[in-house]
């Protein structure tokens, strides 16, 4: 059994197993669902395989075909990639899950191909080690991405994809020029290589500039979020969940990856200006998301605002490496969850009334008790409120922070989370209301409401993981270079 | 995991499973519900009774779970714990049995009884929380499963006040995890210890422990409706009066009491913080929130208004008896936690059978109320005296205790808070009983259900009655063993002070 | 004093009212506890009998006991009589509609009241008093009409306020006392610091309910509005509450204080003035006997000043003063029960009988103070305890022969109250007064031969004569001098006080709605309104310019090369 | 200079110039076509800058690069036209109205 599970690749197979399925999708329409399903119940699975393996041998590496850097293509996880890629499989399953009940056959057979060619995508960025097929993942997952934004095929619908779909280029652009300056200096691609060789020079500092202006893009941190909003507001419900919670988590995730690998020490003041969009954007997207009068612009634009906060560990991880990364993971991680079990919910809203108008979201506690609960637990952990893995990320950001003392940052913290709290509860106070004039509500199907549950109740029990969520996200130490007072 | 820790997680499972099948029952179910209603709380009743006789004779029932880096989630029954737990558990039932006879026949029956008893389960978290960051975590958690019930009526008022009762508490929730995130950045530890953990910091800390007390308290206060924070509390008056009652009495005011008490003796330890020059600041604050509450109660015709205000007023006595920093006073201090919450709950109860039974909301309407209700307004009546502070009626112990410590620690100014807030008290609450009593009942109440010969429902004369005479009793026999004084005292000399 | 078996014989005393008025309030056994009530003094009068002993309360309150002395004993004879009384003239109020709440007051007013007697500790005997006081006011609110309702709107408001400065007292009290019994209470005050501070909050509490001069308001309204049944019931209240307190509570004969002394001589100079001059002018024979006890205070007033310039000479005088509280109380209750006799309805012999009655309780009141005076006015300066005898005497001779002028003054809405069943009980016919009144008056002669003990002769017999004068010339002057003086409303002063209470009452609801309600909402309104400027000018206006595409892209470039040049710097 | 960096430098140019153009214009074609623009900046620096010199055989690894890159961009500016297509037909004008028509 041991030698089995260590004897199976896991990363070619976390990437393969739903690159075929999508094919096979693709080519039979009608078995979309069912393959559909069963990949993305195996995912986790295999997610689970890989767990193992890092628990027991540590850091995985696998050289496909056996080439192996500068030449061949890497695969390498640690704990940070286990996680995101856990969270992916978890998000993918509860959304497809969604997906069934959502989308009505034609649809449904364009959706499953797309969605599983991004989940490969997403797979193949968080275990690919060098910066090229980095770049390649990153524009797999924009394609299908904007493909999938446009399924709606209205008018909003299309112009929001069209807009993403042009942002998402240009910044991969950007992202490719960065890497040919790379490649160009150090004659390698790879990131532990790079990591050993860079060093300080025009080619790195421009490098760094491109490329963290083009992730920052793809990532919207303000005030490059101008694509996001409508983008996700127009989606599909299941489309805007994995875009909120999974996509701009990839190319988060590269530009962690660079910072810890490669640029961390040439930081300089870099980190502080990432400190700052991340605040502005916190404040930003909050007065925003406050100012909405529809679901699901308000749940983009919150979006804007909890990306902000990944951003403000940049300037504390100099202090205290750890607590301020581990924040960051956390965060991303319960926000992939929650937001997820928001868009669903939201969703169920828009397919209870027909429209996702706030203030007329009359007895839906009533009628939608399940999807009202599942909104309201997403948003505990959105706001930060214990228990969930919103508070556990931001108690480490604020011990990061007051530790240091930066109470600027602490300040934005805590105003970030009662604007969230106006905004969450601006929805779910007039859940409660009765209208006057009961309008004609269409029902919505148990595991559509299930799965926003399932999702929420996730993030909450985030709360209560997190020694064994640290505990695997040491493995491998990611932190190391970017960690601790270097 | 020996059997004794589990009991603090059954105490609290004991409200929280019951509240989570609930939620799952069907509308009409009503014995089913009404069935685990009174389960959860009769088992809770039993637990607690088994853990007052084990923590009476030392046992130690604690329950830790890893939860942050260096941070644990503790339940731990202390004689203080208990305190708290045993009032809410008491009041739980009672509660309960009236608000089923309160709500029969309107809706949501289910997602308010089930949220009720998450409410209550957080008061018990509150109340056996073994450090700061599991109290906040339950504090909070307070916070969220009060607001479905303050909203519950659905109405554009109730939606109003639930936002005013967010914004407050919410705002008080930041203030508090940051206050104690720079604590235990401070010091490393959270663990409620008695006379405090904070107390080896050197003195460079000062200033730094300064802000996070006032953090802390700020946090609380607003819980407590400390003076400026108590806004929210009148407007939550749209809610159903059973929470009205729970809210007032048990649970969330009560929860920011219970964690000014904490504060004081078991993080800072109170001989430091008086030491560091916040406790006067604390008193004088206490003081102006009574009084101010009282001038403000003077003036509501609306009944549960006067009765919200006043709650303003008496909470901070607790916070007052800390704040003087003596062994006397903060045995009244303490002691009022459970004298407070019996008196006033049975004020609520009361207001609420008026409203029920004759659709009587105002003062001005209350005129005869007592010829046509007299056990209720018998009822209210001791609860009147008895905020009014007089013998042998509850309220006087605690006042009597705070007015010694005051004079103990040479605070004489104690002494005239104490003697404006009875005459204000006075004020507002005689020409309520001189209406009720003495004047002549008008031709046809606001909206009347007839009951028979009875009064009123059953379950909505009860617990009046028997929180009246537990008010009536825990006065009377206050120095009997086991009495809420008796355990106090115990309490203050096992925890507080340096024997 | 040691706790014997017997003293268990002091609870019925007070448990048996309370179980009846507890058997009231149920419906079932309501028609019973009725019957019982008119005796339920009865355990108390038999108490009496009780040889001295103490009965400890532990665990009870804070602790405390019940025990029965020398004073308590006389104390408890007194008030048990006038009880006994007001039970057995209650009857007709009990027999009619609607009388549960009527009955439970009365008990529990019953309780508190003979409780005072028995307590052993001071927080007990302030419970007593509380309860007594408030079921009091309520007994007196069930059985009145509007009227009643104003003057027990007066005695409720000054009874919070003497139940405020007692409570104040026994704090500061109980914070030096060793214990929470008199004994220590009263040596706590004897070494006090803030002794005078103490006395003179002692004294004005204590003396709302005898009615010293400036809280004596609610006297005569109280007085001329309370129904027949209730006045021994008033009496006795004023008795316990008011003279057995100070009693208690005062270190009469430890305590050496000249200066205080000195203030409460003048205080009693006042008060006897203030009473003789407005009594003269009042309409009504129970008004005039309100400002009689109000002498009475007076009187009360100056003895303590002796007592205080010479504690030595508290010991042989004790009893001879306890006798004159008896006998004066006990009178001026026949007097209040007798005042109002509806003549032409009676029958001549009860008539005639009645105004003897009425003459020897005046008699009995005006000499009140012989005892006393013939102990004290040897050594002290007893000038003031004549004046006294003389303005007690000259009150109680008018009351006896005046008109009843106030027939006007008898409210006039009450007619308008009838069938409530409560005018029932407002002016009873003089023959089922007289039984229970002629009691009482035996009572109080009984005492003024108690108090004759231990004067010096010459002095008895001065203070015999004044009074004996003043009682004549009180009751001439009733004929031939008041009718043609202005007359005062009951309860002088008080209309002031009212309308200051107004003002006060308005001038703080004008402070609550203008400043305290307002300033939240103003900070809610402000910080609303800035919030909605800045979301319309700046939020809405700056993101529609962000998410223009040209001002994207160019503020990446921007961004990208700001990244570069921090990283190169 | 050597021809390398010459071709890098046009390189750079070329994707100055295609950035420019997609701010500057409105029409999703141009747009569309300054994306591809700028994509052949970035291949030709990385193919310029795979020279080693002399008469050493040019690295391989960009050209792979450059081969994948090609067929990324290829699909990309596939579904970009195609959605600019769906766009005009909903919209009646192949252009993003700033305020993205909702």
């Amino acid at each position: 059994m041991e030698a089995l599970l260590s004897a199976i690749p896991w990363g070619p197979v976390l990437i393969l197993l739903p690159l075929a399925a999508g094919i096979v999708c693709f080519v039979f329409p009608s078995t979309a669902k069912t393959v559909g399903l069963l990949t993305v119940t195996l995912v986790p699975l295999a997610v689970a395989g890989l767990g193992w393996r890092l628990l027991a041998h540590g850091v995985y590496h696998h050289a496909i075909g056996g080439w192996g850097a500068p030449l061949g293509i890497d695969l390498q996880a640690d704990g940070l990639s286990l996680l995101m890629l856990a969270m992916t499989a978890v998000v993918g399953f509860g959304v497809s899950l969604y997906a069934t009940g959502y989308f009505k056959a034609e649809k449904s057979g364009r959706f499953w191909p797309l969605w599983l060619f991004l989940l490969a995508a997403l797979n193949a960025l968080f275990l690919s080690g060098d910066l090229f097929n980095l770049y390649v993942t990153l524009e797999m997952i924009g394609l299908a991405a904007v493909a999938m934004t446009a399924l709606e095929g209205a008018r909003g619908a299309l112009v929001g994809a069209m807009r993403y779909l042009l942002a998402t280029l240009v910044g991969s652009l950007a992202y490719l020029l960065g890497v040919a300056l790379l490649y160009h200096g150090y004659g390698t691609v790879d990131l532990g290589l790079l990591a050993a060789r860079v060093t300080p020079s025009p080619a790195a500092w421009a490098a760094l500039g491109l490329m963290s202006a083009g992730l920052i893009l793809k990532t919207a941190l303000f005030p490059l979020h101008f694509w996001l909003p409508r983008a996700h507001a127009s989606a599909p419900a299941p489309v805007s969940a994995l875009l909120s919670a999974l996509v701009v988590k990839g190319s988060f995730y590269i530009l962690l990856r660079l910072w810890l690998e490669i640029f961390s020490p040439m930081s300089g003041g870099v980190a502080g200006l990432l400190g700052l969009l991340g605040g502005a954007a916190v404040l930003w997207g909050s007065s925003q998301a406050l100012r909405q009068t529809r679901v699901k612009l308000l749940v983009a634009y919150s979006t804007v605002a909890q990306v902000g906060y990944l951003f403000l560990a940049f300037p504390l991880a100099a202090g205290m490496g750890l607590t301020a990364w581990s924040a960051v993971v956390y965060l991303a991680v319960s926000h992939a969850l929650a937001k997820a079990a928001m868009f669903l919910a939201a969703g169920n809203l828009m397919r209870f009334g027909g429209h996702d108008r706030i203030v007329d979201l009359d007895r839906v506690v009533q009628r939608l008790p399940l999807t009202a609960g599942a909104f309201a637990l997403a948003g505990v952990s959105i706001m930060g409120l214990p228990p969930s893995g919103g508070f556990n990320g931001k108690w480490l950001l604020l011990q990061a922070a007051v530790t240091q003392g930066r109470w600027d940052i602490v300040g934005v913290v805590v105003i970030g989370g009662l604007l969230a709290a106006g905004y969450i509860f601006k929805v779910l106070g007039h859940t409660f209301t009765q209208a006057d004039v009961p309008h004609e509500p269409i029902a919505v199907p148990a595991r559509m409401q299930w799965a926003a549950v399932l999702l929420a109740g996730g993030a909450i029990l985030l709360g209560f993981l997190a020694p064994p969520f640290l505990a695997l996200l040491a493995v491998g130490n990611p932190f190391a270079a970017g960690g601790a007072g270097s | 995991m020996s059997w004794e820790a589990w009991v603090p997680l059954l105490v609290v499972a004991s409200s929280l499973l019951p509240g989570l099948i609930i939620f799952g029952l069907a509308e009409e179910r009503v014995r089913l519900r009404t069935t685990f209603n009174l389960f959860g709380a009769v088992v809770k009743l039993a637990l607690v009774a088994l853990m007052l006789w084990g923590v009476f004779h030392e046992h130690h029932y604690e329950a830790r779970f890893g939860l942050l880096p260096g941070l644990e989630l503790v339940l731990r029954a202390g004689p203080l714990a208990l305190l708290f737990v045993t009032l809410s558990a008491v009041l739980w039932l009672l509660t309960t049995v009236y608000a089923i006879g309160y709500l029969e026949g309107s809706p949501h029956r289910s997602r308010f009884f089930g949220f009720f008893s998450l409410c209550v389960s957080a008061t018990v978290g509150v109340a056996l929380a073994g450090n700061l960051i599991t109290f906040v975590i339950f504090y909070e958690l307070l916070t969220l499963s009060t607001y479905p019930l303050v909203v519950h009526r659905g109405t554009e008022a109730a939606r109003r006040a639930g936002k005013t009762y967010l914004t407050y508490t919410v705002f008080g929730g930041a203030l508090l995890v940051l206050g104690t995130v720079w604590l235990y950045t401070l010091t490393g530890n959270l663990d409620f210890t008695p006379r405090g953990f904070v107390h080896d910091l050197g003195p460079e800390h000062a200033p730094a422990l300064v802000m996070v007390f006032a953090l802390l308290i700020a946090g609380f206060g607003v819980k407590a409706a400390l003076v400026p924070l108590h806004g929210w509390l009148p407007r939550a008056m749209v809610a159903p009066a059973p929470v009205s009652a729970l809210l007032h009495a048990v649970a969330v005011v009560k929860a920011g009491a219970f964690g000014i008490i904490r504060v004081v003796y078991d993080v800072f330890g109170v001989e430091f913080a008086a030491g560091l020059g916040v406790m006067r600041p604390l008193a004088w604050l206490a003081a102006v929130t009574i009084i101010y509450g009282s001038i403000r109660a003077l003036f509501q015709d609306d009944l549960k208004r006067r009765l919200a205000f006043s709650t303003v007023s008496q909470v901070s006595y607790i916070a007052l008896g800390v704040a003087i920093v003596g062994p006397i006073a903060t045995v009244g201090g303490v002691v009022h936690l459970v004298h407070q919450g019996l008196m006033k709950i049975t004020l609520f109860f009361c207001a609420g059978n008026l409203a029920e039974t004759l659709g009587v909301h105002k003062i001005s309407e209350m005129n005869g109320a007592g010829r046509r209700m007299p056990w209720t307004m018998a009822a209210f009546t001791v609860g009147a005296f008895g905020m009014i502070g007089a013998p042998p009626i509850a309220g006087f112990i605690s006042k009597w205790y705070i007015g010694l410590g005051a004079l103990e620690t040479g605070q004489g100014w104690v002494i005239l808070v104490l003697a404006g807030s009875s005459l204000l008290n006075a004020a507002y609450f005689l020409p309520i009983l001189h209406r009720a009593w003495f004047r002549p009942p008008p031709d046809r109440w606001p909206v009347e259900h007839d009951f028979g010969r009875k009064e009123t429902a059953w379950a909505l004369l009860l617990p009046p009655v028997v929180t009246a005479a537990l008010a009536l009793g825990v006065g009377l026999l206050a120095s009997v063993p086991f009495s809420p004084l008796d355990w106090v005292r115990l309490v203050v000399q096992r925890e507080f002070y340096t024997p | 004093m040691t706790e014997m078996p017997f003293t268990y014989l002091l609870l019925p005393v007070l448990v048996w009212p309370l179980l009846l008025a507890a058997a009231a309030s149920f419906r079932a056994t309501r028609p019973l506890a009725l019957k019982l009530t008119p005796w339920a003094a009865l355990p108390a009068l038999a108490a009496v009998a009780i040889p001295n002993g103490e009965l400890q309360l532990t665990g009870v309150m804070l602790g405390g006991a019940l025990a029965l002395d020398a004073i308590g004993r006389v104390f408890l004879l007194s008030m048990s009589a006038l009880w006994l009384a007001t039970g057995l003239l209650a009857r007709p109020r009990l027999h009619a509609g609607d009388s549960g709440p009527f009955a439970v007051l009365l008990l529990l007013a019953m309780a508190g009241g003979l409780g005072m007697a028995l307590v052993g500790d001071a927080l007990w005997f302030f419970a007593a008093s509380t309860l007594a006081g408030y079921a009091l006011y309520g007994v007196l609110m069930q059985a009145g009409d509007g009227t009643t309702r104003q003057a027990g709107n007066l005695l409720v408001i000054l009874l919070v306020a003497s139940d405020l400065l007692v409570f104040e007292v026994l704090l500061m009290l109980a914070h030096s006392a060793a214990g929470s019994d008199f004994a220590s209470f009263r040596q706590a005050l004897v070494s006090a610091e803030s002794r005078t501070l103490i006395l003179g909050l002692l004294v004005v509490g204590f003396g709302i309910k005898i009615g010293l001069l400036g809280v004596h308001f609610w006297l005569a309204p109280v007085f001329t509005t309370a129904a027949a049944p209730l006045r021994p019931a008033l009496v006795a209240y004023m008795l316990g509450a008011g003279l057995l307190g100070g009693l208690r509570l005062l270190p009469i004969g430890e305590l050496n204080a000249p200066v205080a002394g000195e203030i409460l001589r003048w205080l009693a100079w006042a008060t006897l003035v203030y009473a003789w001059l407005v009594g003269t002018l009042q309409l009504q024979r129970r008004s005039t006997l309100a400002y009689a006890a109000m002498a009475l205070g007076g009187l009360w007033l100056a003895v303590l000043s002796a007592f205080l310039h010479q504690p030595g000479l508290w010991a042989g005088s004790a009893t001879s003063l306890a006798g004159m509280l008896v006998q004066s109380g006990l009178a001026l209750a026949v007097l209040l029960l007798t005042a109002t006799a509806v003549e032409g309805k009676q029958s001549p012999t009860t008539v005639q009988f009645a105004f003897g009655l009425r003459w020897l309780a005046a008699l009995l009141l005006a000499t009140a103070p012989v005892g006393i005076a013939g102990v004290l006015t040897v050594q002290a300066d007893g000038l003031p305890i004549h004046l006294a005898t003389a303005v007690i005497a000259f009150l109680a001779g008018l009351s006896l022969l005046r008109r009843e002028g106030g027939a006007a003054a008898v409210p006039a809405d009450m007619s308008a109250r009838t069938g409530t069943g409560r005018s029932a009980s407002l002016d009873m016919p003089m023959s089922s007064v007289l039984v229970p009144a002629t009691g009482l008056a035996v009572a109080a002669a009984f005492a003024l031969v108690y108090q004759s003990t231990g004067w010096s002769f010459y002095d008895a017999a001065v203070s015999a004569s004044i009074a004996l004068v003043s009682l004549l010339l009180g009751a001439s002057s009733a004929r031939w001098l008041v009718p043609h003086l202005p007359s005062l409303p009951p309860g002088d002063a008080v209309v002031f006080i009212a309308y200051a209470i107004a003002a006060a009452r308005d001038a703080g609801r004008r402070l609550s709605d203008a400043g305290l309600a307002r300033w939240p909402d103003v900070a809610r309104a402000l910080t609303q309104r800035i919030w909605s400027g800045v979301s319309r000018i700046s939020i809405v206006h700056w993101e529609s310019a962000l998410i223009r595409w040209p001002a994207a892209l160019l503020l990446m470039l921007l961004l990208g090369l700001l990244v570069a040049w921090l990283a190169s710097s | 200079m050597s021809i390398a960096s010459l071709y890098a430098l046009v390189g750079v140019g070329l994707f100055c110039i295609g950035l420019h153009a997609v701010i500057a214009y409105d029409h999703l074609l141009r747009k569309i076509l300054a994306i591809n623009v700028m994509g052949s900046g970035v291949f030709l620096i990385l193919i310029a800058l795979a020279r080693r010199g002399g008469i050493v055989a040019p690295d391989p690894v960009p050209h792979a690069m450059v081969i994948t890159g090609i067929v990324v961009a290829v699909s990309a500016t596939a579904l970009a036209l195609g959605l600019m297509l769906k766009v005009a037909a909903a919209t009646g004008r192949a252009e993003l109205g700033d305020e993205g028509g909702d």
